[in-house]
């Protein structure tokens, strides 16, 4: 008996090439058909993969990975050491987007055939987290079909590896019309148990919110995300489909400007430099009708820049409570008794109800006289604006963030850390605010061993954020995959859907 | 009141014809007979706006809405058409009664070649196929003296001149051989030389086929070139109709009479043309009695509330009272 | 019959008036398909004085370039060569274009169609005033307003009519509305071009009668374009006959209509419907139409022309006088016909 | 082919003119004449076909309705859904004070951030009917203007406006207003862009409509500027500017009515389309067509009052005013009397 | 004829170059393509590197002169997002946003043209006030809506119509159509009404204001004087000579037909070029931006090209041979 599974996301993968496109979803919907030397688990913890086992050395720089023995490519080619190599080095390339993943990574040594070893130029003990979506291709299918590089800006260099795969997953694509539909079929020779019941997969792109939940509750789909948020109640009381929600690991904060003198583009003084100003626009804050009003429950109010799954001693922070009269008296206090006016600049179209949120804070702030002037815009145009660390042109913004290793660092480096191009550190420090103590931590952290002392570390970092407001969190955004009642699934917090745990009764 | 002669080819009783509107009903055309009798040209003159077209309109029963025929017969070979339904009196468009109107430029469809609209008429009202319809309409375009009609008859009517046009919708007006035709101002507008070629092909028609024709024109040397009678209308009324000759000769209505008298003449030169003064009473304002008392110099107190009805004088009739009994000799002097 | 008028130097005077219409393909169809440049000779060089005073009229087929040479006049159309002269002075080529300007305001021009040359949205007191506004006559509207009401009364409406729109008229009424539009202007020369065509008789009397009365009480200048050839007669002091954009034959009325000496202007007296009933039987123009795009060699007219020669075929005739009457014909020039 | 014969209704020229004539003549039958001005309006046919048409009236009221309370709507509406201080996002989502969970002190109930709808969209038709207003009157100034031009200066003139059009023709006109509402987003500060949204909504949709006015007038003007009438003024010695304003113009009005009418609607429902395109006006202050799109959202879950009721006032609003337009079509032409 | 064509296709060129010159010179607004693309922690080298690939840092007129030429020999160049050459992109997603086009077009003119037929004839009648009130809902909601509202009515409550997709499609050659499947055929239903309602009530308008003008001439009189049936004279003559503007209108209105596809297209998810267009325009895809708005351009001057020849066919007035008969007037 054939359990067919039709699901739907709002977009579609980019393309089939596992190593040239930076984007999640097509990233994750090719973790079904590629592997990594380790994967992760329903809970995201890291496990082995097409690597049976590792070792590190101990100043952390050398890895060496034992290779699965008897994994076949779904062409039937043996997977080995050559491949590893290969693929490192297809997506190191510069024009591959993934290469980010590997940029530690000085070099990839063949040991023998199931055996290899990483080196990377810095200590990098959590080396293993990037690796999950470092996917292996088949060196002699990649050459065969003229894929070894990723496609560049010509015509003439488009590489098959974008329309078609070669992987050693769980699933098999066996049919594809880019943006219509990918059919999958389970890999026989997988060697891994199999967990799910599958015989088949289809995947369809629907846009349109609306449109996707209609199809939902016409059973046209089993399974489709998101379901926003104000749909699901409709979506639980139809019978036969109900919406798991989750936590999802994204946090989503707000971003004062704090380098610049006057409000970029005006000749105000700027306010954010005073923290109680900063700390006055956060008391304002009424999370909770946020997360009731606009998240319906399905947010969890954060007082840190990272989900409490990924950071042990996330207990230890609380938010500021809400409280308008304090807020005012702090307004008072910094010399602003009849309130201040800046921008805020807020996407419309990245994060769950994004315009919706600020709309909310814009109406909060000006209770207690912090008049934000709402200006937002598609994320094309709103990264464009904010993202240039050259020309900070905001006041006030709106942003979100997962870590893509999963791991703080990740966090205090690019959004805490003070902007240095040669250290390559706060690309996204877009409060722009410079603290000596935690640029000092930040490269502690990186190398550290110890998960205690690392964790002792993040969180001075995490307090002195906290301390000084120089960012607002707001809350981790959830999860919303609505499914037929039949279907079962692990939803994972980053968003990826595996089809490896489905079953259908 | 003349009685319908048996041997009239069309009789038109009593016609009255009403354009109903918001602040009353205003009467175009009031209570007018004529007839015309088989092989007969009778010519149709009076002022403009006088309702000359709206009666040929009625009769082919082409009356723009809200016009309509209030009362009245129109009777058409003994038999009553005015009633009759659409599809009944389609059927004799055309094929009994043809029409032709006044602009030449704009009565053909300019979409369609001349052949096209004429095979498509033909093979409405007889019982031809494609090519003996054909056939037809290129006698009817030599007929009509279209040269080179076998080359021609694939022409759009923007490739004709407007004299030509003007014989091919004559042509189409033939298509049937209809027993009537009413021909709107058919030469308005042309020069004397098209339209002494127009002139002498309906009076051709006339004798060959004992066609009858309506002839409204404004050319009083039309009307006597080709009519054998001749109405004069004024303000919705028959003022005047009886022979050509005599009608314009010894015009007996004050208006036929002024009317003639303005006709400008080549030969005999005249510092003032006659004119009659003032100008016809608009629809909503027709005075009461006759309608010209306004303008008449011979004007009588009875003119004034009471309404002429037509009667015998010679071979004509008039409506006016001067030829009542007590008038007549008044009238006769002029 | 205002013999003085002649005497003086003419009011206006044209000479070799020429206008042609560029009717040609565009120039890419032309390149592609190797097709000449058309033009329709409209005008193709004629020459008439109008001494003040004088009514001088145009007769001919339709077609034959009357409207254009009225149009010329009055300047709606440049001409393509020839000259205008008004009162002396030349007003014809776009070099004249200051001239024109200030004689422009002595002429007027009546059209063709009543209805067409009232702008139906304006009320009969602004048509009137339009011109008086232009030329600045008078000022202040009260002042205006007067003045137009004494010119409808001369046209024989009502100062009341001020208030109404152009169709709440007759046709009749419409004509006067323009004949009074024209006057308020206070012209010397009145172009009349087929004032009459659309109206009946005892109207077109009313209308022919009121220009005849302006002529002589104001010593008004016309020229006058007509199918109607008793209108003519009856109005003209002089006719000209054109044919495919030429004056065939130009002489005093009553000379033309008693002796034509062109064999055109001889089948179009003979066309001309007989009213009087003699039992004449009118004789239409003979053939077809020649197109003014490519006419017929030498003299236009031979094709249709019962005298025609082979000189006729390749020589074109210039007009030539006769005791004042001028004649553009071969056969005359011989003498074969007189 | 379009003769208006009561131009007191709606040519302003011509009422002005009328009044004019009424003042300087008072010697003239004055008592029939002081009434008359008036009268002849009421009296008129337009007049007569308007107060004839039940379906007109209700839909002319109707209209009026709309424009007085969005024009008014600072004081009519019981709340300031624009002034964010007031809002309170405790408040959202309220159902219509009729139903169960209803709040009396909001009649129609909230949207998602807690504005009062009925405010909401009060103020939001104001935003509407300013966009569709302002960019009909640009595409028709522009586009009557240039029509006029190209009917009667003829030749290059006409070449060269007649290909732009063509060029803005060939680019539909959501794209033209997505691709200007971005490029302009990306060009102006973000404040300004917020201030200017509103225009440059009504430059986007009014760029996209000028073509429609200017080739019916142009294909007017060219039957127009032929006319006796024309040539009658120019012989007058009228310069080629007045003409084109005082006697063409007039004439040519008659059909540019009705196309202004149907494209307030398309205009309105443009900006509407916009928004769900994402570059609509701020979500601060919305329109109608940008609550639609918001409601939108919600109308699976439940929460209709959202989109249903602006939607019905958008529907209400463009159904009156094309049944006004409508009307007008036929009152205006004197063959459909 | 020639003529005409080698006119036409000077004219198309011109048009379709001023179109992608103004498009160019927008794209540099619309966002920043480079961030769409790198990995959050992507290095300002990274991104610089990129940018230089894409040939961003070209001044805007080197920029278009290169896409130009390239234009010029069919290659519009690879898409950022989907890393593929932008032709086969759009190609493949033509035949979806024709059927559904020309589908939506057919289905205004069939329900259109009868009911501005009839609602001419019938001035008066009730009937002709309904439909003429009815119609109006077409043009008084916004697209989106009508859609939204069809598919919860038809998909999610009755359960009759698939609320997304195109169903099966199937091959023919390199064409991929709806019109042979069952599903295939279920699913155009929906996004077809949807786009055709508002062309729909416009042809409809249309065609009744141009019947009452059409049906006042003269022509239309003699025809009846002639006794031509009913059906002759409104159909043969009457509707006929309405052709030429409502030709021109529909042709207008075909390239809106094409720009609303892309609002049908988003929510009924058809895989169609609007989609394709829409998306881009989020990721600031400039090359598939580019190229759409040229072959936009390019239909537009195709379907002006079919429509000037219609002309051609349906008036023979305006067909350029010289006019054999003498005479004038
Ligand atoms: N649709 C209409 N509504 C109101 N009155 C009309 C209508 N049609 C014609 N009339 C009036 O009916 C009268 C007669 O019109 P008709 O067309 O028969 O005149 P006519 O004698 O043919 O004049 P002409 O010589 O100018 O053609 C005119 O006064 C005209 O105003
Ligand atoms: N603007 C124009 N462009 C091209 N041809 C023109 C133009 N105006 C007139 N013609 C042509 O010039 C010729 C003379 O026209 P015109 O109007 O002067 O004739 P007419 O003698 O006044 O004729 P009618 O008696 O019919 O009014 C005609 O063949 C006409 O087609
Ligand atoms: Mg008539
Ligand atoms: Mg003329």
């Amino acid at each position: 008996n054939a359990k067919e599974l039709r699901w739907g996301f709002q977009t579609d993968t980019d393309s089939l090439d596992p190593h040239a496109h930076a984007v999640t979803f097509t990233i994750g919907f090719l973790g079904n058909v590629y592997e990594g030397l380790v994967r992760r688990d329903a809970d995201l913890k890291i496990e082995p993969a097409l690597a049976e086992s590792w070792t590190v050395s101990d100043d952390a720089t050398v890895w060496r990975f034992n290779l699965r023995k008897g994994v076949k490519f779904h062409n039937g080619n043996d997977f080995n050491a050559d491949d590893v190599v290969f693929s490192f080095k297809r997506i190191a390339d510069p024009d591959a987007q993934m290469k980010t993943n590997v940029a530690s990574v000085k070099e990839v040594r063949k040991i023998d055939d199931h055996t290899v070893e990483i080196i990377t130029s810095a200590p990098n003990p959590i080396l293993t987290s990037r690796l999950n979506s470092v996917f292996i291709m088949d060196k002699e299918w990649s050459e065969e079909t003229g894929s070894t590089k990723v496609t560049v800006m010509d015509q003439d260099k488009i590489s098959p590896a974008g329309q078609t795969s070669m992987g050693t997953g769980a699933f098999v694509i066996t049919d594809r019309t880019a943006q219509v539909k990918t059919t999958l079929v389970p890999n026989k020779n997988w060697w891994d148990k199999t967990q799910h019941n599958l015989t088949k997969v289809t995947m369809t792109p629907v846009k349109q919110d609306s449109t996707r939940v209609a199809a939902l509750l016409s059973g046209e789909l089993d399974m489709a995300y998101p379901v926003p948020t104000q749909d699901i109640n409709r979506v639980n009381s139809n019978s036969g489909t109900s919406v798991l929600v989750g936590p999802e690991l994204r946090t989503i904060f707000i971003f004062m400007d704090q380098a610049s003198k006057n409000l970029f583009g005006t000749d105000t003084k700027n306010p954010f430099l005073d923290v109680r100003v900063r700390k006055a626009l956060y008391q304002a804050i009424n999370i909770e009708a946020i997360k009731k009003k606009i998240m319906r429950n399905l947010a969890t109010p954060s007082a840190i820049m990272i989900s409490p799954k990924l950071f042990d001693r996330a207990s230890d922070f609380a938010r500021y409570p809400y409280d308008p009269a304090a807020s005012k008296n702090l307004l008072a206090d910094a010399g602003y008794p009849d309130g201040l006016s800046a921008r805020f600049d807020c996407p419309n179209d990245r994060y769950v109800n994004d315009e919706q949120i600020c709309q909310a804070v814009t109406s909060m702030a000006a209770k207690v006289g912090i008049k934000l002037n709402l200006s937002a815009k598609p994320k094309a145009q709103y990264f464009k604006q904010v993202l240039n660390p050259k020309n900070r042109d905001y006041h006030v913004g709106l942003i979100g963030w997962t870590p893509g290793s999963f791991d703080s660092h990740n966090v205090v480096t690019n959004l805490i850390a003070s902007y240095s191009d040669e250290k390559k550190t706060g690309r996204y420090n877009l409060s722009n605010n410079r603290d000596d103590r935690i640029d000092e931590l930040n490269p502690m952290i990186q190398s550290e061993g110890s998960k205690a002392k690392r964790d002792a570390m993040i969180a001075e970092v995490y307090k002195r954020v906290h301390d000084n407001v120089y960012y607002i969190p707001l809350h981790q955004q959830a999860l919303a995959w609505g499914k037929r009642d039949n279907v079962t699934l692990q939803q994972r917090g980053d968003n990826v859907f595996r089809f490896r745990y489905v079953t259908i009764n | 009141m003349p009685k319908p002669s048996n041997q009239a080819l069309l009789s038109v009783r009593n016609l009255r014809i009403e354009f109903p509107n918001r602040r009353g009903i205003l009467v175009a055309v009031d209570d007018i007979s004529f007839d015309i009798a088989p092989g007969e040209i009778l010519g149709v003159v009076g002022e403009s706006g006088a309702g000359k077209s709206l009666t040929g309109a009625a009769i082919i029963g082409l009356l723009e809405p809200p016009g309509r025929i209030a009362r009245g017969e129109i009777i058409l070979e003994g038999e009553r058409i005015d009633h009759l339904p659409y599809e009944e009196l389609r059927k004799i468009r055309g094929r009994r009664i043809g029409a032709i109107f006044q602009d030449p430029l704009t009565s053909l469809n300019p979409l369609y070649s001349v052949g096209r609209q004429l095979i498509e008429t033909i093979q409405t009202h007889l019982p031809l196929n494609e090519r003996e319809a054909r056939v037809r309409a290129l006698e009817l375009l030599e007929e009509v003296g279209i040269p080179g009609a076998e080359e021609r008859i694939d022409h759009y009517p923007h490739q004709f001149s407007g004299g030509m046009r003007q014989r091919v919708v004559i042509a189409l007006a033939l298509c049937a051989e209809p027993r009537l035709i009413i021909a709107d101002e058919p030469t308005t507008a042309l020069d004397v030389s098209i339209q002494a070629q127009i002139i002498s092909l309906l009076k051709g028609l006339c004798h060959e086929h004992g066609t009858a024709v309506m002839l409204v024109t404004h050319d009083m040397g039309v009307i006597a070139e080709a009519a054998d009678r001749v109405a004069v209308m004024y303000s919705g009324r028959i003022a005047e109709i009886g022979p050509v000759q005599e009608v314009v000769r010894t015009a007996k209505h004050p208006y036929t009479h002024g009317l003639m008298g303005s006709i400008p003449h080549i030969g005999h030169h005249v510092d003032q043309l006659t004119q009659i003064e003032g100008s016809m009473p608009r629809l909503q304002e027709i005075p009461t009695g006759c309608p010209f008392n306004p303008r008449c110099i011979q004007v009588m107190d009875r003119c004034l509330v009471e309404r002429p009805d037509l009667q015998g004088v010679d071979q004509s009739e008039v409506a006016c009272h001067l030829f009542d009994e007590a008038g007549l000799a008044a009238g006769a002097g002029e | 019959m205002n013999d003085v008028a002649k005497i003086e130097a003419p009011l206006l005077s044209v000479d070799g008036l020429v206008r042609h219409f560029d009717v040609s393909a565009p120039f890419l169809n032309r390149l592609i398909e190797r097709l000449d440049r058309a033009y329709v000779k409209a005008v193709d060089g004629i020459s008439f004085d109008i001494g003040r005073g004088e009514t001088f009229s145009l007769v001919g087929e339709s077609g034959c370039g009357k409207s254009t040479v009225a149009r010329l006049i009055v300047g709606l159309y440049q001409p393509t060569a020839g000259s205008i002269q008004y009162e002396g002075v030349e007003i014809g080529p776009r070099e004249a274009a200051a001239d024109r300007k200030r004689i422009q305001p002595h002429m007027q021009m009546i059209f063709q169609d009543p209805f067409a040359s009232l702008n139906p949205r304006w009320r009969v007191a602004d048509i009137i005033a339009e011109p008086i506004n232009v030329r600045g006559l008078l000022k202040g509207r009260a002042e205006i307003m007067t003045r137009v009401g004494d010119l409808l009364s001369q046209v024989g409406l009502s100062p009341a009519d001020r208030e109404r729109f152009p169709h709440e008229f007759s046709g009749g009424q419409r004509q006067r509305i323009s004949i009074a539009r024209a006057l308020a202007g206070e012209p010397e020369f009145l172009v009349c071009d087929e004032p009459t065509s659309a109206l009946d008789v005892s109207v077109q009397a009313q209308i022919l009668n009121l220009m005849k009365e302006l002529q002589n009480r104001l010593g008004l200048t016309y020229l006058f374009i007509s199918h109607d050839l008793a209108v003519v007669y009856h109005v003209s002091t002089r006719v000209g006959v054109m044919y495919l954009g030429r004056l065939v034959e130009w002489a005093e009325t009553k000379t033309l209509f008693e002796n034509p000496r062109h064999p055109y202007t001889r089948m179009l007296l003979d066309a001309i419907p007989d009213l009087e009933m003699s039992g004449r039987q009118r004789i239409p123009v003979a053939g077809e139409v020649p197109s003014p795009i490519n006419p017929p060699s030498g003299c236009a007219f031979h094709p249709r022309c019962p005298h025609a020669e082979a000189r006729c075929r390749t020589e074109m005739p210039l007009p030539r006088n006769y005791d004042g009457v001028h004649v553009a014909c071969h056969a005359v020039a011989d003498g074969r016909i007189g | 082919m379009w003769s208006i014969r009561d131009c007191a209704l709606i040519n302003p020229l011509g009422a002005d003119m009328a009044e004019q004539t009424a003042e300087s003549l008072p010697l003239t039958e004055s008592p029939t004449r002081t009434q008359s001005t008036f009268y002849r309006i009421w009296d008129s046919d337009v007049c007569y076909s308007f107060r004839s048409s039940k379906v007109t009236i209700v839909a002319a009221v109707v209209t009026a309705v709309i424009f007085f309370l969005a024009i008014f709507a600072p004081w009519v509406a019981p709340h300031r859904p624009f002034d964010v201080a007031t809002i309170d996002l405790m408040d959202a989502e309220l159902p219509p004070s009729w139903e169960q969970e209803g709040d009396s002190r909001f009649l129609i109930g909230t949207d998602n951030l807690g504005r009062d709808l009925l405010s909401t969209i009060l103020y939001g038709t104001r935003i509407s009917l300013i966009v569709g207003f302002l960019s009909v009157i640009f595409g028709l100034v522009v586009g009557v203007t240039l029509g006029l031009m190209s009917g009667y200066m003829g030749g290059y003139v006409d070449a060269f406006i007649m290909r732009v059009a063509e060029i803005q023709l060939s680019i539909p006109g959501i794209l033209v207003a997505l691709l200007l509402a971005g490029t302009l987003r990306g060009v102006i500060s973000a404040e300004a862009y917020n201030e200017a949204i509103i225009y440059v909504l009504v430059l986007t949709i009014g760029t996209s409509i000028w073509p429609q006015f200017a080739r019916t007038v142009r294909g007017s003007t060219l039957v127009e500027r032929n006319k006796e009438y024309v040539l009658a003024a120019r012989v007058i010695g009228l310069s080629r500017f007045s003409i084109m304003l005082r006697h063409v113009l007039p004439n040519v009005m008659g059909p540019v009515l009705v196309i202004a009418t149907i494209n307030l609607a398309i205009a309105i429902l443009t900006e509407a389309t916009l928004s769900f395109l994402g570059v609509g006006v701020p979500p601060t202050q919305p329109s109608l067509g940008t609550l639609i799109n918001e409601g939108q959202n919600y109308l699976f879950s439940g929460l209709w009052w959202i989109t249903i009721f602006p939607g019905a006032v958008l529907a209400i609003l463009v159904l009156a005013v094309n049944l006004l337009g409508d009307w007008l079509r036929d009152a205006l032409n004197p063959k459909l009397r | 004829m020639i003529a005409f064509l080698v006119r036409r296709l000077l004219q198309a060129i011109a048009v379709m170059a001023v179109v992608a010159l103004c498009a160019f010179f927008m794209f540099q607004f619309v966002g920043d393509p480079v961030n769409q693309m790198v990995a959050e922690d992507a290095t300002d080298e990274d991104r610089e590197y990129l940018r230089e690939q894409l040939g961003l840092n070209d001044p805007i007129p080197v920029q278009f002169g290169k896409f130009a030429l390239n234009a010029a020999q069919g290659n519009f160049g690879v898409s950022y997002q989907h890393k593929r050459a932008v032709s086969t992109l759009i190609l493949e997603r033509m035949p979806a946003t024709l059927e559904l086009a020309v589908t939506a077009a057919i289905l205004a003119a069939l329900l259109g043209v009868p009911m501005g037929v009839y609602t001419g004839l019938r001035r008066d009648g009730f009937a002709s006030k309904v439909i003429m009130t009815l119609s109006l809902i077409g043009i008084s909601l916004p697209t989106f809506l009508i859609g939204i509202l069809l598919i919860y009515l038809f998909a999610v409550i009755l359960g009759w119509l698939p609320s997304f997709g195109r169903g099966e499609v199937v091959q023919v050659g390199a064409w991929e159509s709806n019109f042979l499947s069952a599903s295939g055929l279920k699913s155009i239903i929906l996004p077809a009404i949807t786009l055709a309602l508002f062309q729909m009530t416009f042809i409809m308008r249309l065609i009744r204001s141009e019947m009452l003008e059409v049906l006042r001439t003269d022509f239309i009189k003699f025809a009846r004087a002639r006794g031509l049936s009913n059906r002759a004279v409104n159909y043969g003559h009457a509707l006929k000579n309405t052709l030429v503007p409502v030709i021109t209108i529909i042709g207008l209105q075909l390239g809106s037909l094409i720009a609303f596809a892309i609002i049908t297209e988003t929510v009924f998810q058809w895989p169609g070029m609007g989609q394709l267009f829409l998306q881009a325009v989020q990721v600031v895809d400039i090359p598939i931006m580019s190229a759409y708005l040229i072959l936009i351009a390019f239909f537009f001057v195709i379907i002006n090209l079919i429509v000037d020849m219609l002309y051609y066919v349906v008036d023979p007035r305006l067909r350029v041979d010289q006019p054999t008969g003498g005479g004038h007037g």
